[in-house]
């Protein structure tokens, strides 16, 4: 049991760490960019030194790395100030990969790249509002049209609808088979006529997600990924990906508690000094640490070639509802100022209350608390699944609310 | 043994319930979360109209009279619809400060005015983060006049009159004070529930009058909270249950795999839990009005159980009924938003839960030191 | 909103406070007797005099009393030190409504009296091993043979069984049809020819429970409650009872935790002055006085001639892992000392230890927290039940492990 | 990066799991429970010749020399079956306080001893209800003998040697104490867990050899603690894990309305909440291995983060592990108690959850402090 790299993973770090040194851009640089306008530009710079999409083959835009390089890299690109990148999260992450998996070489050699370079940025198409937690309820229909299929439907919790060039989406092509069996999966250009995208403005008062229209769209069946009725199967390559880029949730943590609590008064002495305060953060600090080491053997297990399996859920079932409680409770500890929402007035409290509004999400976006604890039960422990009533049943006859 | 509100309070919840649902749904609400007024100005004269700003100022001082009973009552439907109104301040606050420690003068000069709706009161404590302290109080009268900058203030941008526990010659007292006279700036700040509003007030010399005796403004501080944190308990065992519903009515109506959410034990186990917290706090506001109503002594034990269980009720409720709504729960669109809001709202207005948690055991240990 | 009682509530009080302080048994006479001889000789006085079971039938051996006045009975009863009655519980709580409700009026005339008076005790034979939640997954056969039945199989969890005269019991008589539907109901003397019982020794080292053994036992038809077939409705009947009976749960509570607080240090001070010790005892004071005052209400519910409903649950599903919670903070308070189980060495430790070890039977006996918490959902909220993959299908098709 | 155990420590604990399982089966644990004995005798030879007594003691005195990841191995096997041993007190107690203070005469006096488990050592601190401190310690040495009383000594009836916390001019020490010398009185006490045996040890004039240097004696408590916390932690991951497997695969085993009760999500979710604690406080445990095998200055955090994390999660798991069983669950004859009783002692033993709550956030504040 050591922290050490191996000297393989050492002389990468290095390397890694020397070309950022170098590379890093400054601020002069990046002045007259907007936040999108410099993510492009640093995830270009990166792609042109072979710095981009790690894993991903040399050929489509990538390094050939192994997962422990990526972390390595992803450690080393943490340590310096660069441009917000998370806008190709999803493309690369979850798009990416499902493309290389079911898509054909020509056409990986012809998007992978671009994907990778930043140059074009991917969405997924999956949610539906009758869907949520039932991922393959989905309605959205394309019926057979000569070479071309036709949607029509409304797809929902799309981030990066509004800017993306392409997406993946998974469609209803036969109602009449039971629900996982009639479903195709296709990549489409963002651009294609009928496609409208209406920003959800969040409780929080962000907009990370849309509403997506698809109103006679068209698309080639040259872009279906997978035969006809195989989108459930495509899609669980892009879910398996989902899994291991849903982190803790940002956020709020003990850091952020434990100086407050030293910043303000409980009884006319400073909060960290009451035990109930300290009991509290004791808590919050052994499932952050706890999470934290589970980490690393997840990390030990990259380093020795193993992937890691779906354990990796507890980070958002223990982060989301964490944070939500920690928010909660640093606001209790400002009392009555707890409730200022303006930076100005009081800078402590803002960031709590953004946690507080936006800590909901983090505990339903992406599988909400109840589907992480049956996931862990049915992939983890090995339980079985609940009984599911729309078993075998055709698609159009299970019941529903409307 | 009779623990329910009588066929008289009964009729007045119910006539309550039905003027809010006819005049404040979540479109009022939504009306003062999205735009630009401070609360609803309409809903608070129909409010008037009917008496409730009256309702336990006595006869002498053009009130209705009423007891503590009737204000429960409708403290728990205004909490119900998170009525966007100064009620709270105006009513379980500055009212009850005045009705508490005023000279026969004051009571004249202002409780026919708070009764009648034409005046609103606040009461102006809190000074920054943390918990507030007879130790920790800066704003200070001399000479009459107040200086020292309260923040936050509920309704301090609407009311016409304050309030304000201040020093004065070493020692804190309240204060009342004509929000409408010079020395007296204020701006209304934003916070977390713009559907309550809440102020930053800065006197500079504003004309300040004693209210009840110099040195007995933490006492009054402590005596208010208690009767005040009895009616926050209702508001808040309202808002809980209308979470509860909003939560039961969305589990049976929303299909997952074939059959409503609301068949899965995840979900009802949840919203059971919510069931017994929103009992248990409801249990402790009854025994907290019955002895808010006959002024028993058992006041700061049972307000501060009714607290206490009352904001852990109201947190749960609404943080889980967003949960059970899923995605459409953080939307901006949806309502789920303002339970949530007003239950961190409440939880701090008048002391947190941990605060309260310890009036409770500090009055336990004195009752059974007695 | 008042405490009094109604002038005749007021006036019921003291007749039976008055017969209570004339007639409450003095240690000298109750001082040749064990418990169950107490028991049975203050059974009979009250019974004597009109005062066991107040709400039966006066000629059943009641009293036709009402509700409110059976509340106002059991709480001046308990002003005084009266012999331990908890051994006529079940018997008169739940198989004596369930004669009245379903036997013939022959019977009741000539079953009720002595079970009323103590002379009988009465016990339930419902539980088995295979059954536990699915209560009518029950497996016991009865077997028609002329005008008896055959009774073959094993009950489990029986109250009493050991010092019990009579049992109600339901049985099996057909597996060829779901479950519910092929149950019988009768009631037989313990007596009878075949009965074994077996105490359970539980984790706490006492012996509450018994299981009970039937080879061959013959129960005449007459004896038979219900319908062939209609055993289920009738124990529904029995099983309303059951929830009307059961209470929080004994043990310790907030009062007990408080004074542990008070006697031992922590940090070289009171624990009762610590913070985080103080947080926790506020939160089970208000769970405690909240059930306190709902059971207020529900006694106001009784007083205007109310029934209480299915919310009674909540005292159960509160109270049990509240008095293990406690217990195990408790001993926790007391440090290393927490693990004596020697009264002599520490009068402190012991009662906190026995609920511990006792608190986990409180969370299952009656209902278990799960199955509480369905009824609560179901019952109270009105939410469906979950779903019955065994419904309509013959008993003997069930899936089950063995 | 490598934060896992070697393959070598991975081999140990294959040959730990295979031994324990055939050797120290829920009989083994029984046949304690219900008979006279104070702890396996059998099973403690067994131990002895594995050669656990004497892994991390150093070869000079006869040990071998291994590290503190083996130990931890071996712990979390002898919590996973709830050995009945006094492993503790004699391995991460007794010898490691030798180790830390004793002169050279002192280590190579008894090191040999408790490596080849002919003597077995225990910790003798607490002197009844409550925290032990500085400030409480009752029992003192004059002239080299010891007089009062410890209760309770883990493994005080079985024990031959003692180190004792006790005064001695004013200020608190730690002692060797031979238990089987002259002066000596130990009774042994039933305990809420009889599977571990526990006494009340009475000192009159016992010979008493002063451990370390005078006035040490609590700086010693609390360095053995942090690194007796991290063994302690192991075990009662080992018992979390042991209670999570039970009650899954009693789940899976038991039907209810046609279908296993694993398939409600009333109990998927349960039992996956104690996954979750147990692969936390395993995480913890990690960390807390790793700062005690390198005596890294993190050690106070990490064992108490440890400590904490274990705590809980044994609590959990055991009692839900009842639960998951339903009425067999508490049972006598069902082997359900057993990690229940022991999680409850391992709890309280070198001291309890809120202490070790305490520890850490003062330890966290040290550290940013520094």
């Amino acid at each position: 049991m050591d922290f050490s790299d191996t000297k393989e993973e050492a002389a990468f770090r290095k390397e890694a760490n020397d070309w950022l040194g170098a590379n890093v851009p400054s601020e002069e640089e990046l002045e007259a960019l907007d936040d999108k306008g410099r993510a492009k530009f640093w995830q270009k710079k990166k792609f042109d030194a072979g710095w981009a999409c790690l894993r991903w083959p040399k050929e489509f835009g990538g390094r050939d790395a192994s997962a422990i390089e990526n972390v390595i890299w992803g450690q080393e690109e943490a340590q310096f100030t660069t441009p917000d990148s998370s806008m190709f999260q999803i493309g690369q992450g979850m798009c990416g990969p499902t493309m290389m998996a079911w898509a054909t070489e020509e056409q990986n050699k012809l998007y992978m790249p671009s994907l990778a370079s930043g140059e074009e940025v991917w969405c997924q198409l999956f949610s539906e509002p009758a869907g949520g937690s039932d991922l393959a309820a989905l309605r959205t229909r394309a019926e057979r049209d000569g070479d071309d299929w036709i949607i029509n439907g409304q797809k929902i919790w799309t981030s990066g609808a509004h800017f993306s060039d392409y997406a993946i989406i998974v469609l209803r092509t036969d109602p009449l088979v039971p629900k996982h069996q009639g479903l195709s999966y296709f990549f489409l250009s963002m651009k294609t006529p009928g496609i409208e995208v209406k920003p959800i403005k969040q409780i929080s008062g962000a907009s990370n997600f849309n509403e997506v229209y698809f109103t006679d769209v068209r698309v080639s069946d040259a872009q279906r990924l997978g035969a006809v009725g195989q989108g459930w199967q495509v899609a669980l390559t892009t879910l398996m990906n989902e899994r291991a880029s849903i982190g803790a949730g940002g956020g709020i943590g003990f850091d952020a508690v434990f100086a407050l609590a030293q910043k303000v008064n409980m009884d006319d002495r400073p909060a960290i000094e009451d035990a109930g305060v300290r009991r509290k953060l004791a808590d919050w600090y052994v499932q952050e640490a706890g999470l934290k080491y589970t980490g690393y053997r997840t990390l030990s297990a990259l380093s020795r070639g193993d992937l890691p399996g779906p354990e990796n859920s507890i980070g958002k079932l223990v982060g989301a509802p964490k944070t939500q409680d920690m928010a909660s409770f640093a606001i209790d500890l400002l009392e009555g100022m707890g409730v200022i929402a303006d930076s100005e007035l009081s800078d402590l409290a803002n960031k709590f209350q953004h946690a507080y509004m936006n800590s909901p999400g983090l505990r339903i976006a992406g599988g909400t608390d109840e589907v992480m604890a049956n996931i862990i039960a049915e992939r983890v422990l090995g339980m079985p699944q609940d009984v599911r009533v729309d078993k075998g049943i055709p698609f159009n006859e299970v019941p529903t609310s409307d | 043994m009779n623990f329910e509100f009588s066929d008289e309070q009964n009729l007045l919840r119910e006539q309550a319930r039905g003027f809010l649902g006819d005049n404040c749904g979540t479109k009022v609400v939504r009306n003062i979360l999205e735009g630009d007024n401070s609360y609803d100005q309409d809903l608070w004269r129909q409010i008037v109209e009917m008496g409730w700003t009256a309702a336990v100022i006595p006869e002498e001082y053009d009130g209705l009279g009423l007891g503590y009973l009737e204000l429960s009552v409708i403290a728990e439907e205004l909490g119900r619809v998170y009525a966007p109104v100064p009620f709270s301040s105006s009513v379980y606050l500055a009212s009850e400060a005045i009705l508490a420690a005023g000279s026969d003068a004051q009571k004249e000069a202002w409780l026919p005015k708070l009764a009648s709706g034409n005046t609103i009161g606040c009461f102006a404590l809190v000074e920054g983060p943390g918990q507030s302290s007879e130790a920790n109080i800066s704003a200070s009268v001399e000479g009459g006049t107040l200086t020292g900058t309260k923040l936050p203030v509920a309704d301090g941008d609407i009311a016409d009159v304050a309030v304000v526990i201040a020093k004065q010659n070493d020692s804190v007292s309240a204060f009342l004070v004509d929000l409408t006279a010079s020395g007296v700036s204020r701006q209304a700040v934003s916070t977390i529930d713009p559907t309550r509003s809440h102020a930053k007030i800065e006197f500079s010399g504003a004309a300040a009058e004693l209210l009840g005796e110099e040195d007995q403004g933490w006492a009054l501080v402590e005596k208010i909270y208690d009767r005040a944190a009895v009616l926050f308990a209702w508001e808040q065992v309202g808002g809980a249950d209308t979470s509860l519903d909003m939560a039961k009515e969305y589990s049976l109506g929303r299909f997952a795999f074939g059959r409503p959410i609301a068949s899965y034990q995840a979900i009802k186990h949840k919203l059971t839990n919510a069931y017994v917290k929103n009992t248990l706090a409801r249990g402790n506001c009854y025994y907290g009005s019955w002895a808010l109503s006959t002024n028993a002594p058992e006041l700061p034990v049972a307000a501060a159980a009714a607290r206490v269980s009352a904001i852990q009720a109201y947190h749960f409720a609404s943080k889980e009924n967003i949960q059970t709504h899923g995605g459409m729960g953080f939307t901006w669109e949806f309502d789920c938003q303002f339970p949530y809001r007003r239950s961190k709202l409440l939880a701090v207005n008048i002391g947190s839960e941990s605060a309260w948690q310890e009036k409770l055991i500090s009055a336990i240990e004195n009752e059974r030191a007695a």
